[in-house]
């Protein structure tokens, strides 16, 4: 595993810099025009997220190679309130619904693998990934 | 070659096929193709991507700015993905949400309806019949050794799921209570004690509870705040009202409630009734009570049960086929 | 100007700019626009057809070929359209589903768990998680005028609404029998023939019944094929099983429950779970009881209620957040 | 109202040449590509659904001028074996569904307004109309 990139997110910008670097790298690894757009969407929701909940964390992207299986790999991680209801959140939401934001189970069904890790007033830590097919 | 590959040839060449035609047929053929793909699940996102595919094959000098603007309508249906997904998560939790209401529904059905008296003074009808699947109207006989047969028609303020659940609650303690049966007050105020503990403070029950002593051929009564019942007395031919004080259970933690009692002749008959029947709206407005006695009266002639079961299909026709609240008829009528 | 020109203008200009700095900033607005679509219910084909009349009004001379494909995707995306607006109703029939859930959940978790015991000589922890809304395992504790501290721990076998109908039985049915709360095998028995009587014959329940005395600190139990229990041995440090011979309620109409009992000294420990708890999944397969204990074992110097929400929470991890079963776990532990 | 067209419905051929029809008149009529498309649909699933389960019967297609207010109007007839519970069928399927076939409830939400009216052993009529905005 490769860190290919880490962006501190603090502001809106650098939620659209977090966007870039994945969509290059997803290109770079050879990702198709939509698992590209795909990845770009997952990176901006999870630091949206952050942007909006932690107020700052970072996004984390690196490449996996694994007995040749090739893999992009995000980790979004801040040191923000955390989550108090972690399977609330996983739910598939009515509340935030109707807007994209099907939020995380949403980046869960873009990605090939998601888990979530959080603890109140620690933060919360997703690692998620996509293998290339 | 894979699925997406096989998709990919075929889209590309039913859309070079309506390059050239621009015919009905072709694109009869391609909505029969979308059709397909919507079967297997494909998302809109990865829909327009198989059109791109396909344009970015078919003119593979197209100008920069489509490939471009491809590229943009593809981000933009992302979105419409995250959508797509959601509803098929959602479509299949509500496959299995309505399979669980229909077994609860089943459930219920055989729960708290029990067997009908079969007492030789006294002839029964009931029908009851829930607005959505599951019904938040209750009814209940109980025949004693002594051929005494008590009934309980309650109705829950709220409808669906919560409703049933409470039904369920009220039916158990009714059974924890069988020295209670034969005094009609002290059911009620022993249930409102249970509905006031128990229940969200938002849930209200109303409640008939009557006794029907076969000896005497008298019928002992109380009322929590329910849909007044009809006596019809056969002698005069004549409807009259089955009135009760008392508050609607779970409001107050010490009602009083009155207890009444009337005298059957032979042919008499007590009408209890939900708010279901009277409420039901029809094209010309509401419907009144003077419009339910006057169906019972005009199937007189009828059997208890065949004219609860006349008033309630005249009543769904009027309806059209949609109740709005749930619906519960029941008539005792003494025989000899 | 109408909101679809409106629309049309702001998309243009995304689109235009996007064509012109395919830069990332563009593309993120260009998203942040289509959530707004999502937001304001735009269906998917309307969607597309704004970037069709958004690219025909930029290149008015676009080739013919251009225009012809771009009816032929708008064609294939009236299908999705389809299907996006059946998605829009069934949500709005299943956010109503989610509310009567939700209030009914609400219902049930006031109507049966009751208040914690307060027995100086016991250390009590409790945590049950439904899987879904409503939970088909059941927990309560009674305590009794002489510190006796009676606790059931019941799974109807079935899950979701018709699970929670049965469980809010059993409670009523246990609440009209005070005189049994003395006698595990009794109240098994009489448990039994309430079920066997009023429930589906297709649906059981498994039950563990107990009564800790607070003056001899002997605890005496009954199984009714119910996942057994653990009893921690702190003298040895060492965990046995609560094992118990008795049938699943419902099934027969006469079984018999085995009446057994445990003596327990300053530090020991009864474990009682729901299957719920040793049949969670982890991506390793399932979870062995054995690791369920060491679990215990290794938060043992924390007091009960935390020892079950550790245990619990880490198992619910362990699953990624997703229960399969209903869980329950309590902890009964000597304090004095 | 004048019926500009009327095709028998036998066979999968005729189901092409309603919704030609259907898309001429609605593109004289002045509808935009979008909700031509969407008539055209909605005229291929009624012409569909009396060709799978009717065997024949008709599309007719008319144009309404009520007090400024244009419109295409289709009625959709057959004397096939009706629908026998009515309630059922305009209810949002699961059997159907995960194909285009929302079916009747689909073409009713394509549509701005829509009846039914069927008899068992009789056959079944569906009047349909989308207006001009
Ligand atoms: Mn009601
Ligand atoms: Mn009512
Ligand atoms: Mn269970
Ligand atoms: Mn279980």
């Amino acid at each position: 595993m490769n860190i290919q990139s880490c962006v501190e997110v603090r502001n809106e910008w650098d939620i659209v810099k977090a966007r870039q670097e994945g969509r290059n790298i997803a290109k770079e690894l050879g990702f198709g025009s939509v698992d590209q757009a795909r990845i770009t969407t997952a990176i901006s929701e999870l630091a949206r997220n952050i942007y909006l909940y932690a107020g700052k964390g970072r996004i984390e992207i690196s490449n996996l190679d694994s007995s040749g299986k090739i893999g992009l790999r995000i980790i979004a991680s801040d040191d923000g309130p955390g989550i108090k209801d972690i399977r609330k959140v996983m739910e598939d939401g009515f509340t935030t619904s109707g807007g994209l934001g099907a939020g995380l189970p949403g980046v869960k069904r873009l990605m090939d693998e998601f888990s979530i890790d959080s603890k109140e007033n620690e933060g919360t830590e997703i690692i998620t990934t996509k293998w290339l097919r | 070659m894979d699925d997406r590959e096989i998709q990919l040839r075929r889209y590309k060449s039913i859309l070079s096929k309506y390059l050239d035609d621009q015919s009905e047929q072709t694109l009869y053929k391609g909505q029969q193709f979308s059709r397909k793909m919507i079967e297997q699940k494909i998302s809109p996102e990865e829909a327009v991507s198989l059109h791109v595919s396909a344009m970015e094959s078919l003119y593979p000098d197209m100008p920069q700015e489509f490939k471009n603007s491809y590229a943009f309508l593809l981000e933009m249906m992302i979105g419409y993905g995250f959508a797509y997904r959601e509803h098929q998560s959602l479509r299949s939790r509500q496959q299995q949400l309505e399979t669980e209401i229909e077994i609860a529904a089943n459930m219920q059905q055989t729960l708290l309806m029990g067997e009908m008296p079969t007492v030789e003074s006294l002839d029964i009808g009931a029908v009851s019949k829930p607005a959505k699947k599951m019904n938040g109207d209750y009814y209940h006989f109980v025949q004693d050794e002594n051929d005494c047969v008590s009934v309980a028609i309650a109705d829950v303020i709220g409808k669906g799921i919560p409703a049933a659940l409470c039904m369920s609650m009220i039916k158990y303690a009714m059974d924890s209570a069988p020295e209670q049966r034969m005094q009609p007050s002290a059911m009620l105020g022993n249930l409102n004690r249970v509905v006031e503990q128990n229940v969200d403070p938002n849930m209200f029950i109303t409640m008939f509870y009557g006794l029907y002593d076969s000896f005497n051929h008298r019928f002992y009564y109380s009322g929590a705040g329910h849909e007044p019942g009809f006596f019809y007395n056969a002698e005069n031919d004549d409807f009259g009202e089955l009135y009760t004080k008392g508050l609607v259970l779970g409001v107050s933690k010490k009602p009083n409630y009155r207890e009444y009692s009337k005298d059957l002749q032979k042919g008499d008959m007590i009408v209890l009734l939900s708010d279901g029947v009277t409420e039901c709206r029809s094209s010309k407005g509401f419907i009144e009570r003077d419009e339910i006695v006057a169906m019972i009266r005009s199937n007189l002639h009828l059997s208890a049960q065949e004219i609860v079961n006349t008033v309630y299909r005249e009543l769904e026709k009027m309806q059209e086929f949609e109740l709005r609240d749930d619906f519960t008829l029941l008539i005792l009528r003494r025989k000899v």
